[in-house]
């Protein structure tokens, strides 16, 4: 199917929707929380429906594209819808109006809720920005902007705990941040261009050490993001810090950033021709395995739920890169799948932990039994999503992984396979022993915990749209054929890199 | 009207005239003088806006004083990096009704006329230092320039004031000496003190190697004394720290340049001249610049004093700029000249966003001013901007010096610089997210000044003006970089490059 | 240890200038850059196209007119460096002046006989800059230590009159004020900054600009340093 | 080589003041002294520029003009 060029106004709308809304609600902070709660959400919508409307003329084969500015001579911004982008746009802009309905709820009773907003709107325009770059320079741009501007989000309780968290989010992203600027540079000057093209930008005729430099750069600055070990300390720390809904967040899609931005360069930048003849793919696909099953056995120990669900996250991102770097179309599949699939799994399963913590209280796994009785449509949001994260079918985690499977079958990499299994063995491990202690062990009777046991379910605003997370993984999983949901947009751009 | 050959004389006889008379005609008052000096401004900066667009439309052109051809007599020789001007009348402009509502608090009122009489002779030497094509003038420019920071640094009276311009005096006087007699090398050499006139008679090759190759180092550790870069740098806290805060940003922002627009001059001498093999010079401005990157980045992480702070982070970009001169390909050359102009603004909002701090608060220091972002809210927001944009994130202004100076690094075949840049600027960002950190989230130590508000609205438009300069340069970016392309290439074209 | 770090450093300093000046041409010989290059052209036509019959006044006021024009300005900058920095604040002035020393009358006497003389002295130094050696600077010069004299022997009220407060800053700013008045009279006739007419038949108002320009230099250099003693002395 | 030196005496005893002054800026600790040696830099490199004046059999005066006709006044300001 040969892929057709449109220049399309809206792309850029899309990131400055949410940018504008941001900055235009900051005088409403103080006389209308009302005023500015609709507005955002209203942004947050429309932004979504936008990047929903992209989805058919992409699965028809347009590439919308749009030049925003040329800021001098070598560095443009440039706009691009394709089909892997508006996959992971879509559900971005998706999970975060679930999360900003959320907030609205949340964050009620917390302090600076006007910085919280604010920056919480500018974080999905500019990810967004990432999902829908066009070029290498765009793609940075964007990045360390969410990078940057997500740390008063990060550190909003300031607490210490959330300051200590917050600095080595900083140091973390900022270093990673760095190398991506420097493989970035080196490609264009490499490459001559920084245009991100189906076939890849880089030829061998540079020399095979600057390109596998190049290569680490990449993956090494994409990998702190995307929590590859041994970057992905920041990942435990900040998450238990922030609130919930920027949780749900920072877990479901923009760890999920970086493994974009790992096939961005995979199969962008590099091509997958290229990275064949360079062979360095089987090193990455070792250390995503080791990543996978690391992070798991790490995640068992854990007692604070978010902490848990972090190094949880650590374990499924490692699934993302595993299915990049076996190079097979159906792996790949897999991979973009797992992404959109993993983001709202992980996503029900903070805005959970986010209404367990204020209405029962409950940050550890230790206090958990028997909330189940308690807030029974929180705790089977949970469990649906546990068992999606495991990979029981027909859930959204079961295609993913199916495809997954596939994926390593078809590489001939049956070992893989394993390391499969036993992530889903492990990721079992972790989050059932939650759920049956929710269900099935009776509720501590001590004292203070009768005061707040009179709070039961949390209000609407909270509860929908964890509910609606969690049916989201449901319906991923039982209508996995439809056209425009995540599956058919993998596929297609499986099938374009991989001619 | 803009091809009016007088615009290049009056541009620095304006802030001239404008200086010696401001005590005469404010007679004492400081309101009169403030306005006085404004004006004068005003009329200077038109003038360099003349200026710029002529050379933005024809290149190079030159003024001769007395109408005497160019070696006999003295001439203003106008190119693209004496554009450099603009900026000097930009941020000059705002530091000037900037400091109208501060040195009213800051210094005593007898004081201010020659406080703003200081402060145009200061502009008048930058504006005569960038646009001259005579050495000798260069220096005697130079003196007005160094002799007024001097005074200026050490303007509050204070003791350690006093210190500071002292120790600031010392090293300035001992490199504007070494320049001096650099230049009476190469007159003796050439007979001649027109810069071009020189760089053709160099080229001749009648004169020995000795004392050009010495000429050059007396005129390029010279300017790097003006320029702080290490290990000459150690003036610069000090007195960029404890100067008043408009000062600070002029100093920082602007003055430092004057030694790089310098060192720029002495390759427009020698590229020319092809007499000497620059690329030793090359390799350690190289070093050098990425010493001082990494040194000024180092000592700022632990400064409480937000002033000190600021200084130091002026020596690493220093370093930046002068590692993009030495790397000596077209892309770094024009990043660091465009850095020149980003450093300026954004160096100049960090500043006196501080003042603005220090001018409501009374505190200086990062423990002090905890939590005051939810008192001046506008203040902080600048200087968070101004903090983004001096790490390099894109696409504020401080980015583009970055992306030029790595892609040139890699251009010039040493991508190892092009490494500690960028990871130079890590450094820096440690200490600015201290800053934002102890501004927006850490509990108040002075609880009472949450209530102080604002700076009036003369300090905090300066302010956002150049906070959203930092914003629209990085965007805008293109436009001081295709300006500057030509400079560079020609300045380039004798390497064979 | 530091003293041996100081030599070692001077030595590496001393070295290659040494070495360079070597390198330079001979020392006084004729064929010099300095003679055959710029020079031999003023030493031709400085004379007749200049204006001041002292080729060392055509340069400095002519040909480089520019650069002293800034080194007057040099000079007021110190002075505004001066005022801005050591400059009395309400607290220190309302100090009681020291004890004044008494003088002699011998002192005196002779310093109110000679004052004149060296007020005429120093006139016609400023004056004859164009024909011969001095001018402006030195007359300047000579004006501001007969002020110092005055201050020093008959008293600070006795100076304070020979510079009344009322155009005192503008006398201190009469250096680059003429310099800049004449050089745009040059703009007005001649096109240029500076630029002095050069046709025989305005020869004399060549020579007036030259001399108005010592005039100016020479009252601004000496109210510039009667000043700063001013100021110093009162410190 | 040291026929040139010799030539050239008159530069190389500026060369020697110049040295002798930096370390007196660099050595004393005295203030007043590193004014001393300021001085003593800056009168060297007038020297120096005076010197390349001098010619032969010359007899009018027609060297570049030194910019030692600026008054000592830059430097009054740290003495007090």
């Amino acid at each position: 199917m040969e892929s057709q060029l449109t220049t399309s106004l809206v792309t850029p709308a899309m990131f400055l929707l949410p940018i504008l809304g941001a900055i235009a609600v900051v005088p409403l902070t103080r006389t209308s929380p009302k005023a500015r709660a609709l507005g955002l959400g209203l942004a947050c919508a429309v932004t979504a429906a936008l990047s929903m409307s992209f989805i058919p003329g992409v699965l028809a084969g347009k590439i919308y594209e749009t030049h925003v500015l040329r800021l001098t001579p070598s560095i443009w911004m440039f706009m691009r819808v394709d089909a892997m982008g508006a996959l992971f746009g879509t559900t971005i802009s998706v999970l975060w109006f679930l999360a900003l309905v959320y907030s609205a709820g949340y964050m009620a009773d917390e302090h600076r809720r006007g910085r919280y907003y604010t920056f919480f709107m500018l974080a999905l325009g500019w990810t967004l920005g990432v999902a829908y770059a066009g070029n290498l320079l765009t793609f940075l741009i964007f990045y360390e902007l969410f990078s940057i501007l997500t740390y008063p989000l990060v550190v909003h309780e300031e607490t210490p705990e959330a300051m200590a968290a917050g600095a080595k989010y900083v140091i973390y992203i900022l270093i990673g941040g760095s190398l991506v600027l420097l493989a970035v540079v080196s490609t264009f000057f490499l490459a001559g261009d920084q245009t991100l093209t189906a076939t890849g930008l880089l030829s061998l005729e540079k020399g095979r050490t600057p390109l596998l430099a190049v290569f680490w750069c990449f993956i090494v600055g994409f990998g702190v993001k995307a929590a590859l070990f041994p970057l992905h300390g920041w990942v435990p720390d900040a998450h238990p810090a922030a609130p919930a809904p920027f949780s749900a967040v920072l877990s479901g899609v923009m760890v999920a950033a970086g493994s974009f931005g790992i096939m961005r360069v995979v199969f962008n930048v590099f091509g997958v021709k290229l990275l064949r003849e360079l062979g360095v793919m089987p090193y990455l696909a070792g250390i995503a395995a080791f990543t996978v099953v690391f992070a798991a056995i790490l995640a068992v120990r854990q007692d604070n739920l978010k902490r848990r669900l972090a190094y949880s996250t650590i374990s499924q991102m490692g699934y993302v890169t595993l299915g990049v770097a076996l190079l097979g179309p159906l792996a790949t599949t897999g991979a973009l799948v797992h992404i959109a699939n993993h983001a709202f799994m992980k996503g029900t399963l903070f805005l959970c932990a986010g209404l367990l913590i204020k209405r029962a209280c409950v940050t550890n796994v230790s206090q958990m039994n028997g909330t189940a009785r308690r807030m029974p449509w929180t705790m089977g949001a949970f469990a649906i999503a546990a068992l999606g994260m495991i990979g029981t079918p027909p859930l959204s985690g079961f295609v993913s992984k199916w495809y997954l499977g596939l994926g390593m079958l078809e590489a001939d990499q049956p070992l893989y396979l394993v390391i499969l299994l036993g992530g889903a063995l492990l990721a079992a491990v972790y989050l059932l022993p939650i759920v049956y202690v929710a269900y099935f062990k009776a509720p501590p009777a001590t004292a203070d915990v009768d005061e707040r046991s009179e709070q039961r379910e949390a209000p609407a605003s909270m509860l929908v749209p964890t509910i609606v997370a969690a049916s989201l993984t449901i319906v991923l999983g039982l209508a996995a054929a439809v056209p425009g949901l995540p599956v058919s947009l993998a596929r297609l751009t499986a099938t374009g890199f991989f001619r | 009207m803009v091809s009016w050959p007088q615009w290049l004389s009056l541009v620095a006889l304006v802030p001239l005239v404008g200086a010696v008379t401001t005590p005469a005609v404010s007679r004492g008052r400081s309101r009169v003088a403030a306005l006085w000096a404004l004006g004068v401004m005003t009329v200077t900066s038109f003038a360099a806006l003349m200026l710029i667009l002529r050379v933005a439309r024809e290149g190079p052109f030159s003024y001769p004083f007395g109408g005497w051809k160019s070696p006999i007599g003295i001439e203003f020789r106008f190119d693209e990096f004496s554009a450099s001007i603009g900026i000097v009348c930009l941020v000059g402009w705002l530091a000037v009704l900037y400091s109208q509502r501060y040195v009213e608090h800051a210094l005593e009122e007898p004081r201010i006329p020659y406080y703003y009489t200081l402060l145009l002779l200061n502009f008048t030497g930058m504006i005569g230092f960038a646009v001259t094509g005579d050495l000798f003038n260069l220096f005697v420019f130079m003196e007005i320039l160094s002799l007024s920071s001097y005074a200026l640094v050490a303007i509050s009276g204070e003791r350690t004031a006093e210190m500071a311009g002292f120790k600031y005096l010392i090293m300035g006087a001992i490199s504007s000496l070494m320049v001096l007699f650099s230049i009476g090398l190469l007159y003796a050499s050439t007979g001649s003190l027109n810069m071009a006139d020189i760089s053709s008679r160099i080229g001749d090759g009648a004169v020995g190697p000795i004392p050009l190759a010495m000429a050059l180092a007396g005129l390029t550790v010279g300017f790097m004394v003006k320029a702080a870069l290490f290990p000459l740098h150690i003036w610069l806290p000090d007195a960029h720290a404890i100067a008043p805060s408009p000062v600070s940003a002029i100093l920082s922002g602007l003055v430092v340049k004057t030694g790089l627009i310098g060192i720029l001059r002495v390759y427009q001498i020698y590229y020319g001249a092809k007499v000497l093999d620059l690329s030793s010079l090359n390799t350690m401005l190289v070093w050098l610049g990425a010493i001082s990157i990494v040194m000024g980045a180092f000592f700022a992480i632990f400064q409480e004093d937000i002033k000190m702070m600021l200084a130091y982070s002026t020596i690493s970009n220093i370093g930046y700029i002068v590692m993009g001169f030495g790397l000596a390909s077209p892309y770094s050359v024009i990043g660091g000249s465009v850095h020149i102009f980003n450093h300026a603004l954004i160096k100049a909002t960090l500043f006196l966003a501080a003042g603005c701090l220090i001018h409501k608060t009374g505190y200086r220091t990062l423990y002090d001013l905890r939590g005051v972002g939810k008192a001046m809210p506008l203040t902080t927001a600048a200087l968070s901007v101004g903090a983004i944009s001096i790490v390099g994130i894109p696409p504020t202004a401080g980015f583009l010096c970055k992306w030029y100076i790595a892609l040139g690094a890699f251009e010039a075949g040493q991508p190892f610089f092009g490494v500690a840049l960028i990871f130079g600027a890590l450094f820096i960002f440690v200490y600015y997210i201290r800053m934002v950190n102890s501004f927006y989230f850490r509990q108040p130590v002075h609880p009472e000044f949450l209530e102080v508000g604002e700076a009036p609205a003369s300090m905090l438009a300066p302010v956002l003006i150049l906070a959203s300069l930092c914003l629209v340069m990085g965007i805008l970016g293109r436009i001081p970089l295709s300006f500057i392309e030509p400079a560079a290439h020609r300045l380039l074209a004798p390497l064979g490059g | 240890m530091k003293k041996a770090l100081v030599i070692v450093l001077l030595i590496v300093a001393a070295v290659p200038l040494v070495a360079a000046v070597a390198g330079l041409p001979p020392h006084g010989s004729p064929s010099n850059p300095t003679y055959t290059h710029v020079s031999a052209y003023y030493l031709e036509h400085g004379a007749e196209e200049a204006g001041a019959e002292n080729i060392v006044t055509d340069m400095i006021l002519n040909y480089r007119g520019f650069d002293t024009n800034g080194e007057v300005t040099v000079i007021f900058t110190s002075l505004a460096a001066v005022f801005g920095v050591l400059l009395l604040t309400g607290a220190v002035a309302r100090k009681p002046a020291a004890p004044e020393i008494p003088v002699s009358m011998v002192v005196r006497f002779i310093a109110r006989l000679l004052a004149p003389f060296i007020a005429i002295f120093a006139v016609y130094v400023i004056l004859n800059g164009h024909i011969s050696p001095g001018g402006g600077f030195q007359g300047g010069t000579v004006l501001g230590a007969l002020y110092i004299t005055v201050s020093i022997v008959l008293g600070r009220d006795e100076a304070r009159r020979l510079l009344p407060r009322g155009p005192k800053p503008w006398l201190q700013a009469a250096g680059p004020l003429t310099f800049v008045g004449v050089g745009l009279l040059g703009l007005v006739l001649t096109g240029y900054y500076l630029g002095f007419p050069t046709t025989p038949a305005l020869a004399w108002l060549r020579t007036a600009m030259i001399v108005v320009i010592e005039i100016g230099i020479g009252v601004g250099g000496a109210a510039v340093l009667a000043s700063v003693y001013e100021t110093m002395e009162a410190d | 080589m040291l026929l040139a030196l010799w030539t050239n005496v008159d530069y190389v005893a500026s060369v020697v003041l110049f040295c002798i002054g930096l370390y007196c800026v660099i050595a004393k600790n005295n203030l007043i002294k590193k004014f001393i040696g300021l001085n003593i830099m800056e009168t060297s490199v007038f020297a120096f520029i005076v010197a390349m004046g001098v010619v032969e059999g010359g007899t009018h005066p027609s060297w570049e003009p030194a910019p030692g006709r600026r008054t000592p006044t830059p430097y009054p300001r740290a003495l007090s």
